[in-house]
């Protein structure tokens, strides 16, 4: 089996230029966000808004301006599925159409989904949905074709500024961790690695190098598999059938006695 | 990675109703790794080395053609400029290729008409000759009043340039120059 | 430079994860600040100001007056110790105005457009100079015809004070000029607070030396202003102080806008310039015969004493075998030009109706500058052909333009004839294009074009052969240049080429340059070319690009190997002779040594120049050798004067020649300001170009209708006026809609919301745009008043997947004096809502 | 300029269930539930229950076509619905036990086949009195299919909420009780189905109608008590919540659960017809509301840019 692959998305080096979307639908030959005419936002420079089945990667756009503009400044991330090792919608889809690769990366089969959307509602990160061409659930497939083949995904291959990194998961983990020692050093006291460690939905195979909160990207601080609640739930679940049961049966019983006083009477 | 993969089926395991589900669940399993086989749709194009035509880096791009038809460009990862990277238009190259909103006809209004006609490009060219040389005739001016040669006509305007190949800058000069064009312009001074 | 040249940017990212400080001066807070180190807010306009404040900080600072470095470099590699004419007087002496300031009083009644409303008489701006000049000496063969016309040319030697004591030096002048740009002046004119300011001036200093370079990156927002050339030579006079020029890393890096724009100027389709910045012959000028223009146009001494052979070879790339010393080589057939024919004067002479033809090919006039003026042009055309990727604007300005669409005028009114020829694009053409670097890369075909669709090349081609067709039999003498004019540049294997299309190899042979007896032996060098008609080439700096019929240099692809220091010489070619940094002689010191190992790049091995690129600089030629005031050419400079195209072989602190409007940049409000002019009570360049019609007014200084300064750009997503980019899906959905950006603090003022709509007007136009409220944009207080600043895209059009109002509506057709750019970076507007 | 904090299930996105879903949590669960009553009564009730029985097979099976219908039309790719039980790519059955919806596709199936047969032997009794069909339907095939389809059909009516918890969407996520609440709704509706049906064909089915009532009194007490205890479990999640969404659970809560529970104080005998009809139909609308409330307030919360947006 081949090494696992990802990404390490350096944020402090994003331009938010967007070649990474661009490229990502050159390659995928996906289609334009509503037909290419999408409303402005009026989010900072953000008008893709989030990932979804058509746009694969998505580029934010935090503005953090003091009143006074005495501090300030534009963070930029670009989101892309985080191929976690633990897979939230692997683990739920029912057709089976999602699948973890020789990568080590989750891979929706689109010939074998057929949207039944579980996977969106699992996904901690919001980032699946259906492509309205395919009408399949969708997301970033780690270009699967070009790593079968030993090409970088179109993405990373496009990004400028080597902000999105592809490589071994080891390899990338390292370099994360040095950037992250040198920007502490600058007196970046704020930054941190999200998903690098195996806490993390067992560690994300796409993560990233923050300078704020998880929060202000739009990143949820403790993701966690949707099937944490399934004892419970069916618990509750088996509980109100079992209350109801005896309801029913105690209903018999009440019945009976009623009738048996009617019959008395 | 296989400890990471023994990790995430203890974490399972230890997730109480799951545990039950890795057990039972029919055929399929999350763990292993699943090669599905598919072909590049690359795979068996014929690459040609270009240039991205929008600003002024000239990163480098490969162009995949199957059949003499256009199926992906893409940044080329020798070039010491760009390294394989493009900016969002860079990346969008293709889209100026394949794409269904290109205009793909010669097209000619007539003066003071409201549409459009298409034309052959024959007639058009001799048209435009035709035309261009009507124009330069009655503006052609050899000297000025004071006696100064001028050898120029100032009635017709050449524009553009700054996105088109060196061999046509060459070659538009040289035809505009050679006919007394002066006015020649292109988006370097704009 | 990361929101419009985003590759370019990749190496100062991966500077800065090496180290490297980011400074980013810029009226808005963009992606490129995002990533800087330090932040200079600046209003639009004011550069010169803080570039001046910079000059005056250098030349304040101790450590630059005693640092060894910066002290050679000044001496000896820039005209500092120059004496100037006593005649001159400066902006300070005459408060905003320079020695000789007159009526403009030129041109020629046949072409009154040039714009000029003001002109200087530039006599008192030279060197002084010692006694008599040395005569034409008897000394040295005369091998060419035109020798003993340069040698005739040569200047007495100029006047010299090496300690740069001398109040006439430029160096006491340049450090008078710019004494009045203090600290406190830089933050009242530009708005950028005096700390900030002090900070990049330190970064600047300490970033500087012998050890280390800085560079300074521009676009458009430099030079589209009245004053744009002299902002550009601001920066240059401040590299030279710091010694950053021919140094790697270092350089006034002029990051430009389109794809082959350098190229477009090399080989410039532009009308005062033939190949390789040889001026057009001018009606204006003593330009009568070849001889006349050769004695007004080259120099004695440094590289432009071989104009002769660059001029004869281009004429030969005209004519061909017409082209004879008999005959001056047909260039009495040349054209000549009568004035300013630029781009704006022409759109005021289309809409004067003196215009009836255009070609328009790959641009967009009808969005561009003061674009309801030009489309008053276009209307007024009978003619006009439009050959681009797409419908643009311009193909389409007679039936879909907003005065078209609101019913002002009706098609039926519009009597030219449109035509439009569908272009091939990039990968379905072959060709060269020379980016920002100087840098030719060839891009190879790799599919058929679809349809009607063909090359740019085709079209100019076959126009040609239907013109020489047309003229064959004229027998006027006014068509005996065009019947001489060589025009065969047909594929010599048509089976292979889409018919029509000539073969853009045989155009490069052109350019680059061949022996005029056999074509297929091309130049390899310019040191080949010659004046008496043996060589043919069109564009001497480009001489060396395609050395044989199988060696087209700018399609070399090999880069250099990873870890190796090199400037990646096998990768494409740059002019001249594939030399990557200019005057690199200037990375050595005056003995020939790297003036540091870190800053190694070409030295003096003790028999030759040598290093990672092609040394820019005789390669012979000992670092002692001595100045031969008798001598021309290069010859005339010494073995340590890197700037081997100035005639005196030195980085010109002042500038004694060449500009109109001063020899040194000095500040001035842009045409249209919301202050006065804090530093002199000159408000504007006195000798800026304008054009003055009722479609085309300016606002006065102040004008309370017109309050806040507006600015235009570029966003990484668009293109241009969006010809290419809004016709594709995928980037218009990154942007989507034309936007306005704004402080919260204005829109608040104006009861404006973010994505609410908003008016913009200027005493041009005004247009609508959707509000981005952000605080990356500031109010400024400038000269004691709050002034705000409002900045908007310009790729919007009625054409394309998504449309918007035309931002060029609003701006002017004002001038630099110069090379007549608009000024589209700095002009005042009013915004409502609505 | 800092974001709120926020749940974690805030950064999901929607998978668009809308209406359809709706309607078959609302029509499934009633569905499942109307077989579970009907099983427990044919199971334990007497001679007398058949008629309802009769109607609540009749009403589970309307119900499962209507839902299976809903369900593949909802799928974005309906004519690959079998992809649920078949692996396209292999052949194999496909089944993930600690997938709801996986588990819930068999039992939706499999209640399904028990629910045909459960009807057909419902319509026997009816229309073809002779047929052994009938004496089938009377003994212990009939018997055991009860058995079956009302566990079956139990599932049905509750794992719709165990799904909805095992997401990472905002509400259902941050709860693990709504199993347990959709279930008692769901046997809440079922009885008040089975009281309205009965009671429209004007039949006084006076025994059965009695036992029916004293489940749903049961069922909605139930389902008081753990919509109170799914709005406890949300913890930070529970501002979804605020405006509409919370204004429309409380109405759910008093209109849907309490009144109908009111209306019935210290009346132990069959309470009078219209007030019998009133309170099935405002336990119906409760359940109807309560699925919407569920769905759609957590649809309210949505992503743009890298903010999160509140209802």
């Amino acid at each position: 089996m081949a090494e696992p692959m990802g990404f390490f998305t350096d944020t402090s080096v994003c331009i938010g230029c967007k070649a990474c979307e661009t490229a990502c639908k050159a390659w995928n030959q996906l289609p334009a966000k509503e037909g290419g005419h999408p409303p402005m936002s009026g989010d900072s420079y953000d008008n893709t808004v989030r990932l979804s089945g058509e746009d694969w990667r998505h580029v934010k756009f935090i503005e953090q301006f003091s009143e006074d503009r005495s501090a300030g400044r534009w963070l930029m991330m670009s989101d892309v599925c985080k191929h976690c090792v633990n897979a939230p919608c692997l683990e739920v889809c029912p057709t089976g159409a999602i699948i973890r690769t020789e990568f080590d990366t989750v891979v929706i089969q689109t010939d074998a989904c057929n949207g039944c959307r579980l996977c969106i509602t699992a996904c901690p990160f919001g980032v699946i949905d259906v492509n309205p061409v395919s009408k399949t659930a969708e997301k970033c497939t780690l270009c699967y074709d070009r790593l079968q083949v030993g090409m970088q995904p179109a993405c990373a291959q496009a990004c400028p500024t080597a902000s999105i990194q592809f490589g071994p998961i080891a390899q990338l983990k390292a370099t994360a961790t040095a950037r992250l020692s040198q920007l502490q050093a600058q007196g970046e006291k704020q930054a941190s690695l999200y998903g690098a460690d195996d806490k993390m939905l067992g560690g994300l195979n796409s993560f990233y190098l923050l300078l704020d909160e998880p929060g202000v990207y739009g990143l949820p601080v403790d993701p966690k598999m949707p099937t944490r609640n399934l004892f419970w739930g069916s618990v509750s679940s088996v509980a109100a059938a079992v209350v109801l049961g005896v309801v029913g049966l105690f209903g018999f019983r009440e019945r009976r006695a009623v009738d048996e006083s009617d019959a008395d009477a | 990675m296989s400890l990471t993969r023994r990790e995430f089926l203890q974490a399972t395991l230890a997730g109480g109703g799951t545990a039950l589900g890795s057990l039972i669940g029919l055929g399929v399993s999350l763990a292993p790794a699943i090669a599905r086989a598919q072909t590049l749709r690359i795979a068996n194009a014929r690459v040609t080395p270009s240039v991205c035509p929008y600003c002024s880096v000239g990163c480098a791009t490969l162009v995949h053609t199957i059949g003499g038809e256009i199926v992906n460009i893409e940044g080329d990862p020798r070039s010491p400029l760009s390294e394989g990277t493009l900016c969002p238009k860079g990346a969008a190259i293709y889209q100026l290729h394949k794409n269904p909103n290109r205009a793909t006809r010669v097209l000619h209004r007539a003066p003071g008409a409201a549409t459009w006609k298409e034309v052959d490009a024959e007639w058009a060219l001799d048209r435009v000759a035709a035309l261009f040389k009507k124009t330069r005739d009655e503006s052609f001016v050899e000297r000025f009043a004071d006696g100064t040669v001028a050898n120029h006509t100032t009635a017709i305007f050449s524009l553009g340039g700054a996105i088109l190949d060196n061999e046509w800058n060459h070659l538009q000069q040289k035809l505009m120059r050679g006919l007394g064009v002066v006015a020649i312009e292109n988006q370097a001074r704009i | 430079m990361a929101e419009c040249h985003p590759v370019a940017f990749r190496w100062v990212m991966k500077a800065k994860l090496k180290g490297a400080k980011i400074i980013h001066a810029d009226p808005r807070f963009t992606r490129t600040t995002a990533m800087a180190d330090v932040y200079a807010p600046l209003r639009a306009g004011s550069d010169i100001a803080f570039l001046g404040g910079l000059i005056r900080y250098v030349l304040h600072d101790e450590r630059w007056k005693s640092d060894s470095f910066f002290q050679d470099y000044l001496v000896n590699y820039t005209n500092a110790s120059t004496l100037v004419d006593p005649g001159f007087q400066d902006t300070e002496d005459l408060d905003g105005e320079f020695s000789g300031l007159m009526d403009y009083t030129g041109g020629k009644p046949e072409w009154p457009l040039n714009g000029f409303i003001g002109e200087y008489e530039r006599a008192s701006w030279g060197y002084q100079r010692e006694g008599t000049a040395p005569g034409k000496p008897a000394s040295g063969d005369t091998t060419t015809a035109f020798d003993a016309l340069i040698r005739g040319l040569s200047q007495s030697p100029v006047r010299k004070d090496p300690t740069l004591e001398d109040p006439r030096c430029v160096f006491q002048i340049v450090k008078r000029h710019f004494d009045r740009y203090t600290p406190a002046m830089v933050a009242d004119v530009t708005g950028c607070a005096v700390d900030t300011f002090v900070k990049v001036a330190q970064t600047v200093l300490s970033n500087s030396g012998r050890d280390r370079t800085t560079a300074w990156a521009y676009a458009v927002g430099w030079t589209q202003h009245t004053y744009g050339p002299q902002m550009i030579g601001c920066c240059a006079l401040l590299q030279l102080l710091l010694g950053n020029i021919g140094r790697p890393g270092g350089g006034v890096i002029a990051l430009r806008g389109h794809v082959s724009i350098q190229g477009s100027t090399d080989i410039p389709t532009l009308y005062d310039n033939i190949h390789g910045y040889m001026v057009a012959p001018s009606t204006l000028k003593s330009h009568a015969t070849l001889r006349d223009y050769l004695k007004a146009e080259a120099k004695p001494t440094g590289a432009w004493s071989d104009m002769p052979k660059f001029m004869v070879s281009y004429l030969k790339s005209m004519y061909g075998d017409a082209a004879t010393a008999a005959n001056d080589f047909g260039y009495g057939w040349h054209p000549r030009i009568a004035g300013d024919h630029s781009h704006l004067p022409m759109f005021v002479a289309m809409a004067e109706g003196r215009v009836k033809g255009m070609i328009c090919v790959g641009q967009n006039p009808a969005t561009s500058v003061n674009a309801s003026l030009e489309r008053t042009g276009l209307r007024k055309l009978e003619w006009l052909v439009v050959k681009d990727n797409f419908l643009t604007e311009t193909a389409t300005y007679w039936n879909r333009a907003p005065e078209i669409a609101n019913g002002s005028i009706a098609p039926a009114d519009i009597a030219t004839e449109v035509f439009f020829f569908p272009s091939a694009q990039v990968a379905e053409t072959e060709g060269s294009f020379t980016n920002t670097q100087r840098l030719l890369q060839w891009h190879f075909k790799a599919a058929q074009p679809p349809a009607d669709c063909r090359s740019d090349l085709w079209f100019t081609y076959q126009l040609g052969v239907r013109l020489k067709r047309l003229y064959a039999g004229s027998t006027e003498t006014r068509d005996e240049g065009f019947q001489r004019l060589t025009w065969n540049f047909d594929p010599d294997d048509p089976a292979t080429a889409v018919v029509g299309e000539p073969d853009p190899r045989k155009l490069l042979r052109e350019i680059n340059g061949y022996h005029s007896a056999s074509p297929l032996r091309h130049l390899e060098a310019a040191s080949e070319l010659r004046d008496d008609g043996s060589t043919t080439c069109a564009s001497w700096i480009y001489c060396g690009v395609f050395p044989a019929p199988d060696r087209n240099l700018a399609a070399r692809k090999t880069p250099d190997q990873k870890g190796v220091t090199g400037a990646h010489l096998e990768w494409g070619w740059a002019w001249p002779a594939n030399r990557r940094v200019l005057y690199n002689r200037a990375s050595a010191d005056l003995q020939g040594k790297p003036w540091s190992e870190r800053k190694r790049w070409v030295w003096w091995d003790g028999g030759k120049w040598a290093g990672h690129d092609v040394p820019d600089f005789p390669r012979h030629k000992s670092p002692d050798a001595p100045a031969d005031p008798r001598a021309s050419g290069t010859d005339a400079l010494s073995g340590s004067s890197p700037f081997t195209l100035k005639a005196d072989g030195v980085g010109w602190l002042f500038v004694p020649e060449g500009l109109v409007d001063g020899p040194l940049p000095t500040h001035y409000e842009p045409a249209e300001s919301p202050v006065r002019n804090p530093l002199y009570a000159r408000q504007t360049s006195p000798v800026l170009k304008y054009w003055k019609r009722e479609d085309n007014l300016l606002a006065a200084p102040g004008d309370p209708r017109f309050p806040h300064v507006i600015t235009t750009y570029r966003l990484t997503e668009h293109y241009v006026g969006g010809g290419m980019s809004r016709w594709s899906p995928w980037l218009s959905a990154l942007q989507p809609e034309l936007f306005i950006e704004m402080s919260p603090e204005l829109a608040d003022a104006h009861g404006i919301v973010n994505t609410g709509w908003v008016r913009i007007s200027t005493p041009r136009g005004s247009i609508r745009a959707k509000a981005l409220v952000t605080r990356r944009l500031r109010p400024f207080r400038i000269a004691g008043k709050v002034v705000h600043q409002v900045g908007m895209p310009w790729h919007w059009g009625w054409e394309g997947v998504v449309t918007g109002d035309v931002v060029n509506n609003l701006t002017a057709l004002v001038g630099d004096p110069n090379v007549s750019i608009h000024e589209a970076k700095a002009f005042v507007c009013n915004v409502e809502k609505g | 300029m800092k974001a709120m904090p926020m749940p974690d299930t805030f950064f999901t996105a929607s998978p668009h269930w809308g209406w359809l879903i709706v309607f078959y949590f609302f029509i499934g669960g009633i569905a499942g539930a109307a077989f579970f009553l009907s099983a427990l009564l044919h199971l334990f009730g007497r001679a007398a229950d058949r008629p309802v029985v009769r109607t609540g097979y009749l009403v589970a099976l309307s119900g499962v076509i209507v839902s299976a219908i809903l369900l593949v039309v909802d799928l974005s790719r309906p004519l690959r619905f079998w992809h649920m039980l078949i692996q396209s790519n292999t052949g194999w059955p496909m089944f993930k036990a600690w997938s709801p919806m996986s588990v819930g596709s068999w039992a939706f199936a499999l209640f399904g086949v028990f629910t045909a047969l459960a009807a057909l032997g419902a319509w026997a009794e009816i229309r073809a009195p002779a047929s052994p069909l009938r004496r089938l339907a009377n003994g212990l095939p009939g018997k055991a299919i009860a058995v079956l389809g009302g566990s079956s059909g139990v599932f049905v009516a509750g794992y719709t909420g165990v799904m909805l918890s095992v997401t990472n969407r905002p509400l259902w996520g941050d709860s693990s009780v709504l199993g347990g609440l959709f279930l008692s709704s769901a046997a809440s509706g079922a009885a008040a189905v089975l009281v309205l049906a009965t009671t429209w064909r004007g039949r006084r089915d006076a025994t059965s109608l009695e036992w029916l009532q004293r489940v749903d009194r049961g069922a909605l007490m139930l389902k008081g008590v753990l919509l109170v205890a799914v709005v406890v479990s949300l913890g930070a999640a529970a501002q979804v919540l605020v405006g509409i969404w919370g204004v429309a659970l409380a109405a759910v809560l008093i209109g849907g659960v309490l009144v109908p529970l009111l209306m019935r104080r210290g009346r132990w005998s069959i309470p009078e017809r219209p007030m019998m009809v009133a309170s099935a139909l405002l336990v119906l609308a409760g359940g109807f509301l309560l699925r919407v409330v569920v769905i759609f307030s957590s649809e309210s919360v949505y992503v743009m840019g890298a903010g999160v947006h509140g209802p």
